[in-house]
């Protein structure tokens, strides 16, 4: 009883952390300047955002006895959907960050420098 | 051909997935887990795992679950605190650039494990990648170097040295 | 003393306003991003907190069985980011 | 074009006013009501009902049940509507060579990796999802439809020529689609081609024991529930769904310098 | 109790073949055991629907239905068939096999065949289908397949950029339609709470059919319940709807334009199959909807204040739309200069009267002219098919031969191909309805009922249409036949043994319907297709779904 | 209370699939277009699934967010880009 | 007015506004695969109207998915699970359906490539001059 507790408020801490990271992730994608400032924002998106409350979901599920059987498939699918967006999400980002500036489909202002384009103009390919 | 010895991680992973997907232990989902594990296993077995040898090695096991506590609970944490402020902080403080950033690690599987833990840390995203000079470029929100050794010092040499461990 | 059920659905409730802010504002950049990328990245954040706001409402509704939507939707969003960005890169899309 | 265009414009907008008049008049009734409709009732008491042995399919879902059991026939001319659009793709392409050969360019070596650890991981969360059909929301077409994220990957990361070479031809994806169909139809017809057998009454999709025909799948075997045809359909779906969506992305992504000396006379 | 598997099975085996397909092209790659497939196949079909045909008018002699899955009337799917879709059924299973036939000869230097007999046997398997189905949506499933197999056929000359144009404008206009109906049956869902065509048939006559079929309404009533919310206006809206489709499907006026691109540049043997068979799908679809489901005495069926009802409303639309399109089709028609557009355009005018004599039963009209009305609309049918395949294969010899579609270029021809000249002039005048011929008999029931039901404009307009599509026959006449003998084709131009015997057989036909006709053949179609207007028959229809009820329990 | 927050949800993700169905029609640029209709499918999606219906959720999101726009941007890819005027 | 009444209202007039904003898509776009997506779009308003009808607030509680949830069987349990479930009717209807708009789909985009080959467009307009 007291583990089903336990359990249920460290998933709501995690939850109630996510949803914070989710509206600064949402607040950032709006208000940085360029796709490649608001890549970072939506990584807090992604990781803050979905991971952190999926794990924290499955928590929640172990400990809410009140579901029924099935919330061990509700805990199971919670973190393998976790496990996945771990995987995929930063290379989402990446071959849309890659296909960004290889397409030159986004203006890249404001930046200090970049080395990528040298290296390109240099190497001249592509 | 199939390789048995190749396919036997596969079958391991495909299994566990199975179960925790399906999150009962019945009869049923033992049953049926055990054979989708096997005929995924292998048929995938090839293309997934290049060395079988390394991969029940428990030193790896523990580097890798030392790793993923260490990441979660200081790397994540450190970059989404300070990106989070950068957001929300009416100044909006931006420095972004695009750096060079060599690695050193053999395997493919330490390399993505790299990449993605840069990308999975916001503040960094890795942009591009040379593969055969070993370079990542990674698009980094608050550039404070331009030098390339200093810049994997500060991104990724944490992930790099227990990338290095787990996987070459 | 509030029982355990309850409590839950209270925290649901309470969070589920935030939520709703939060999927307001990436809407607003996907249909307003200047570039294409802005358009898929604002998809790719909202879908991937879509489906933990899903898995959470699978809680409140008292249906375990609704979660098996949140991997669909995670898997799909990320094949629309390769191929959106495929189809910028490459030359034919099958290549 | 304008004129025209103003037309369809204002003749749309007086048929969804129409619609919308219709509706808030209680073309439907009161919407959401309380009560389900008295046949949805029935479904959902005939699903899984032990009590009436000789009335209830062999599922927990509803929705599979009446998908495979309640309504099989239209769930097997759906399937055939899908493969009609897919030989007519065919058709189209009749004559094509597809080769494996010649140089790919893929994707950035990142998203190499990750497609093959996901070789993994998709295809069984896809079988997870076509083998609890019967219990957990999903069946054949929702998994064959996941299943199909692993192609579309590979196709974009690897190219289509990695896909081909890796043993996927078109002769054999086609055999993969015709089992799976031909499997649907034999499960179809399994209980009538048995009764006939043994001379005795059973009709087409027949999967639970009727009054007068007294054949049947298999429902629950020490305590795991079997799900009876149901299962059998989830699993051929699955697979022809797999192979069809494959075929359709192969096909596809056919480049056009391979395709344009045939297909255009 | 009786199972009549082989009413179940038609399109479920047709399906199957076509299913079983690709592993043959694994294994066998010679073009004539697919000839010999399909063949094989549609012989089988017509084995099983003339089984029917004959179970439903001599056997049992009252609709038959057969339970998939052994599930009772609502909860499954159950195929119902009554005398309507038996003649039907017999139809298809007939022009089928010749054309078939007749593809072997067309088609057999063509590449891809297997996937042609492929689509084919799916085209078959949705026409029958449709005519036996008793649910309302798996009549949605069965057009959606009909017409994805009808696309494929349209657009099987890959290299043609009509025939893909066409193919693509048939598509485009035609998923919208069947969308539309989907949104149809939603509506009538929502409404009745039941998507069988026996419940609906009940549901809409309720108060009084009780005394007639007490224990069916109460069985019926168990599973589904009564209706839900407002019926009419949901009712008016669902029929609108589903109109818009089944007119989409019969090349109706407002959305007729797709045929005469996608027709002509079908494969020939595909256009005979088309014009022959698939628009007669939605005349048939329209008869059941306002005859069985939405049918005299239902509750649109009440007259209002005017004297009428919302019923007269949408028929008398129909037989406007009908008159519309008869006149478009026969005007048309005598512009054109390719043969097979004509007879595309021809297809119009005769679908045209076949909606005419659908809408002639209106409220007041007696049941003796609206019997008449439905022997004709079936007759013409009957006759249409055989005449417009006929009409399609003879015009595809002329095309091979001459390799031109245009009659102004292939002058004369006719005279090098004096058995195919025979038919085709036989085949004009059956369609034209000149009398020793079937076409005649069916138009005069259409008019005979057109004026019993006091629409003489009506009636005018059909034979007004009827004498300007003569000029349309009377172009092909004039310039393949009547002219001399064009001197490249000498030689060249040949009659071909299995064509002409294939038309030498639909030749055979047409006679014998038009003999069949004279001898009283009519009262004998009318007997069977008579009580798809009737209370008796409509009682009977209900009966045989709900019959399966008298189950142990 | 959960049929407030249920109205609120519903609400907002209808309106935001009309903007998004507006937006994908009005588009020249078809890649844009389908962005936004896989934003509007998406929008559906989570209609069905708050009207209780995972099985559909299940089939529509591989086939409306996933199949569809991989099909339709191979079809743009080997097309034109843009559309009409 | 009923809340739940209301929710209802939005939902149905935006689903309709959709339908006539896909039918102008299909009507009055020149794009061939504008029309195609303008087809998508109206088929999946068709599907989500359709799921729509079979929906349900009962009397007591949450709805529920229509699927049966306890492992163990008896009166209580299933009175409980036919009182909360929602229609599973259109559920199935709405499967066949989508699965039939995805296969007329792939035939048009397959069909619309072929176009593109034989007329250097695919914009209807410009394809009839």
């Amino acid at each position: 009883m007291i583990l089903n507790a336990i359990l249920v408020y460290i998933g709501e801490a995690l939850v109630a952390i996510g949803v914070f990271c989710d509206l600064a992730a949402s607040i950032g994608i709006i208000r940085f300047p360029n796709f490649y400032t608001r890549l970072h924002a939506a990584t807090v998106g992604t990781i803050g955002g979905a991971v952190l409350p999926l794990v924290g979901v499955a928590l929640m599920a172990l400990g809410a006895d009140w579901l029924g059987n099935y919330r061990f498939f509700l805990a199971g699918a919670s973190i393998v959907a976790g496990i996945l967006i771990l995987l995929l999400a930063p290379v989402g980002s990446h071959v849309l960050a890659q296909a960004a500036h290889r397409a030159g489909l986004a203006p890249r202002e404001p930046i200090a420098f970049d080395h990528l384009e040298e290296d390109r103009r240099r190497g001249g390919k592509e | 051909m199939v390789n048995l010895k190749s396919a036997i991680p596969a079958m391991v992973l495909s299994f566990i997935i199975y179960i925790v997907y399906t999150g009962s232990i019945g009869p049923y989902d033992i049953l049926t887990g055990a054979i989708v594990a096997v005929i995924i296993g292998l048929l995938t077995g090839a293309i997934v795992v290049k060395d079988p040898g390394k991969t029940f090695d428990p030193r790896r096991l523990y580097w890798l679950i030392k790793y993923t506590i260490w990441y979660f609970l200081v790397a994540e944490v450190k970059a989404h605190v300070d990106v989070i402020k950068r957001a929300l902080s009416p100044r909006m403080p931006l420095n972004p650039a695009i750096v060079r950033v060599p690695y050193y690690v053999e395997t493919d599987y330490a390399m993505t494990t790299i990449a993605n833990s840069i990308t999975n840390t916001p503040g960094t995203v890795v942009v591009d990648i040379d593969y055969d000079r070993k370079v990542f470029y990674v698009h980094w929100i608050d550039a404070k170097t331009s030098d390339p050794g200093e810049a994997r010092k500060m991104i990724s040499l944490e992930f790099e040295e227990h990338a290095g461990k787990i996987f070459d | 003393m509030i029982s355990l059920h309850d409590e839950v659905t209270l925290f649901v409730m309470i969070v589920f306003p935030i939520y709703l802010l939060a999927f307001t504002l990436y809407i607003i950049r996907a249909v307003r991003g200047p570039t294409i990328p802005d358009t898929v990245l604002a998809i790719d954040a909202l879908s991937f907190d879509i489906a933990a706001f899903l898995a959470l409402l699978a809680i409140i509704y008292q249906s375990p069985i609704l979660i098996a939507c949140t991997i669909v939707l995670a898997l799909w969003v990320y094949a629309l980011d390769i191929y959106v960005s495929k189809y910028f890169t490459a030359e034919e899309m099958g290549d | 074009m304008r004129a025209s265009e103003l037309f369809v414009l204002v003749s749309i907008i007086v048929f969804i006013f129409s619609l919308a008049y219709i509706t808030s008049l209680g073309g439907l009734g009161q919407l959401p009501p309380v009560n389900v409709r008295l046949l949805a009732q029935r479904y959902l008491e005939l699903t899984w009902n032990p009590l009436k042995p000789f009335m209830s399919s062999s599922g927990y879902e509803s929705v599979t049940a009446i998908v495979w059991d309640f309504r099989g026939l239209d769930t097997f001319f759906e399937t055939a509507v899908f493969y009609g659009a897919i030989i007519a793709a065919i058709a189209i392409y009749r004559g094509v060579k597809i080769s494996g050969k010649g140089r790919t360019t893929g994707m950035s070596p990142i998203a190499r990796t990750i497609t093959r650890l996901s070789t993994i991981l998709i295809p069984t969360v896809a079988a997870s999802i076509a083998l609890h059909g019967h219990l957990t929301p999903g069946g054949g077409f929702q998994a064959g439809s996941v299943a199909t994220v692993i192609v579309v990957l590979i196709i974009m990361v690897f190219g289509r020529k990695a896909l081909i070479r890796k043993g996927m031809t078109k002769a054999r994806i086609l055999l993969f689609r015709s089992l799976g169909l031909l499997g649907i139809g034999f499960t179809a017809v399994a209980i009538l081609l048995a009764g006939t057998a043994l001379g005795l009454n059973a009709y087409v999709f027949q999967n639970q024991p009727k009054p007068f025909a007294p054949l049947g799948f298999p429902k629950l075997y020490d305590g795991m529930i079997l799900g009876g045809s149901l299962l059998l359909f989830n699993l051929f779906e699955f697979i022809a769904v797999t192979a069809g969506f494959t075929l359709v992305l192969l096909l596809l992504s056919l480049g056009e310098e391979e395709v344009r000396g045939v297909v255009e006379k | 109790m009786m199972i009549y598997t082989p009413l179940g099975i038609v399109p479920l085996m047709l399906t199957f073949a076509a299913f079983a397909i690709p592993l043959l092209t694994l294994i066998i790659k010679k073009k004539w055991f697919y000839h010999l497939y399909a063949l094989l196949f549609s012989v089988v079909a017509l084995c099983y629907t003339a089984e029917n045909f004959w179970l439903v008018v001599y056997g049992v002699k009252q609709p038959i239905s057969y339970l998939f899955g052994g599930w009772i009337a609502p909860l499954g799917i159950v195929y119902t068939v009554d005398g309507l879709g038996a003649v039907l059924g017999l139809l298809i299973g007939i022009d089928m096999v010749l054309i078939v036939l007749y593809s072997i000869w067309y088609m057999r230097g063509e590449e891809g065949i297997e996937w042609y007999y492929t689509l084919l046997l799916l085209l078959e398997s949705a026409m029958i289908g449709i005519v036996y189905t008793g649910d309302i949506f798996n009549l949605f499933v069965m057009i959606e397949l009909l017409a994805i197999s009808a696309y494929g056929l349209v657009g099987f000359y890959r290299h043609k950029r009509e025939a893909i144009e066409a193919a693509i404008k048939y598509a485009l206009i035609g998923a919208t339609a069947t969308t539309m109906f989907f949104l149809s049956i939603v509506y009538i869902y929502g409404t009745y709470g039941t998507v069988n065509m026996a419940d609906l048939a009940l549901k809409t006559r309720l108060p009084w059919i009780t005394q007639y079929i007490p224990q069916a309404t109460m069985y019926f009533a168990h599973l589904s319940g009564t209706g839900y919310g407002n019926p009419i206006v949901a009712t008016a809206i669902a029929i609108a709807l589903a109109l818009w489709a089944f007119t989409f499907k019969a090349a109706v006026f407002p959305n007729y334009f797709w045929l005469p691109d996608a027709h002509p540049e079908a494969p020939t043997p595909v256009s005979a199959a088309l014009s022959g068979l698939v628009v007669k799908m939605g005349a048939y679809a329209t008869i059941r909807l306002l005859y069985t489901i939405f049918g005299v005495g239902s509750l649109i069926d009440a007259s209002a204040a005017g004297g009428w009802s919302l019923r007269d409303v949408i028929l008398f639309i129909i037989l406007l739309l009908g008159a519309i399109s008869a006149m478009i089709g026969s005007l048309v028609m005598i512009i054109q200069n390719d043969i097979k557009r004509i007879l595309a355009y021809s297809t119009i005018d005769h679908l045209g009267v076949i909606f005419m004599g659908i809408g002639v039963a209106m409220h007041g009209v007696s049941q003796a002219v609206v019997a008449i009305a439905l022997t004709g609309v079936v007759l013409h049918m009957i006759n249409h098919s055989f005449g417009k395949t006929m009409l399609f294969m003879a015009s595809g010899i002329y095309i091979k031969n001459s390799g031109t579609r245009d009659i102004t270029r292939m002058r004369g021809i006719g005279r090098l191909l004096p058995v195919t000249s025979l038919v085709m002039v036989v085949g004009l005048l059956h369609l034209l309805g000149v009398p020793p011929f079937g076409g005649f008999f069916s138009k005069l029931l259409i008019y005979n009922a057109l004026i019993g039901a006091g629409q003489v404009a009506f009636a005018l307009i059909l034979i007004l249409s009827t004498a300007i599509s003569m000029l349309g026959y009377m172009r092909i006449i004039v310039n393949l036949i009547l002219p001399p003998r064009p001197p490249e084709l000498i030689g060249k131009a040949r009659e071909s043994i299995p064509a002409t015997t294939i038309l030498s057989v639909l030749t055979a036909i047409i006679i014998i319907i038009g003999i069949y006709c004279l001898t009283g053949g009519i009262n004998t179609l009318q007997a069977i297709v008579e009580p798809s207007t009737t209370l008796k028959g409509l009682v009977q229809y209900i009966d045989s779904t709900f019959s399966t009820y008298m189950l142990p329990k | 209370m959960i049929e407030v927050f249920t109205l609120a949800f519903l609400m907002l993700v209808s309106v935001a699939s009309v903007v998004a169905a507006y937006l994908a029609i009005r588009e020249r640029d078809m890649v844009k277009a389908i962005v936004y209709s896989a934003i509007q499918s998406a929008m559906y999606a989570l209609i069905f699934y708050v009207l209780m219906a995972p099985d559909i959720v299940l089939v529509y999101i591989p086939v409306s967010v996933g199949i569809t726009p991989a099909v339709l941007l191979f079809v743009t890819k080997k097309t034109e880009r843009y559309d009409g005027d | 007015m009923n809340l739940s009444l209301m929710t209802a209202y939005v939902v149905v007039i935006s689903l309709y506004v959709n339908l006539g904003i896909a039918l102008y898509g299909v009507f009055a776009r020149p794009s061939l695969v504008k029309k195609l997506l303008a087809i998508t779009i109206l088929s999946d308003t068709a599907n989500a109207f359709a799921v729509l009808v079979g929906y349900r607030w009962p009397a007591s509680g949450t709805p529920k998915p229509p699927v049966y949830t306890n492992t163990t069987f008896n009166n209580q349990t299933l009175h409980y699970y036919v009182s909360h479930a929602v229609d599973p009717l259109p559920q199935a209807l709405v499967l066949t359906a989508i699965v039939i708009g995805l296969a007329v789909t792939v035939f048009i985009a397959f069909i619309i490539i072929q176009y593109y080959r034989l007329h250097g467009t695919v914009d209807v307009r410009k394809a009839r001059r």
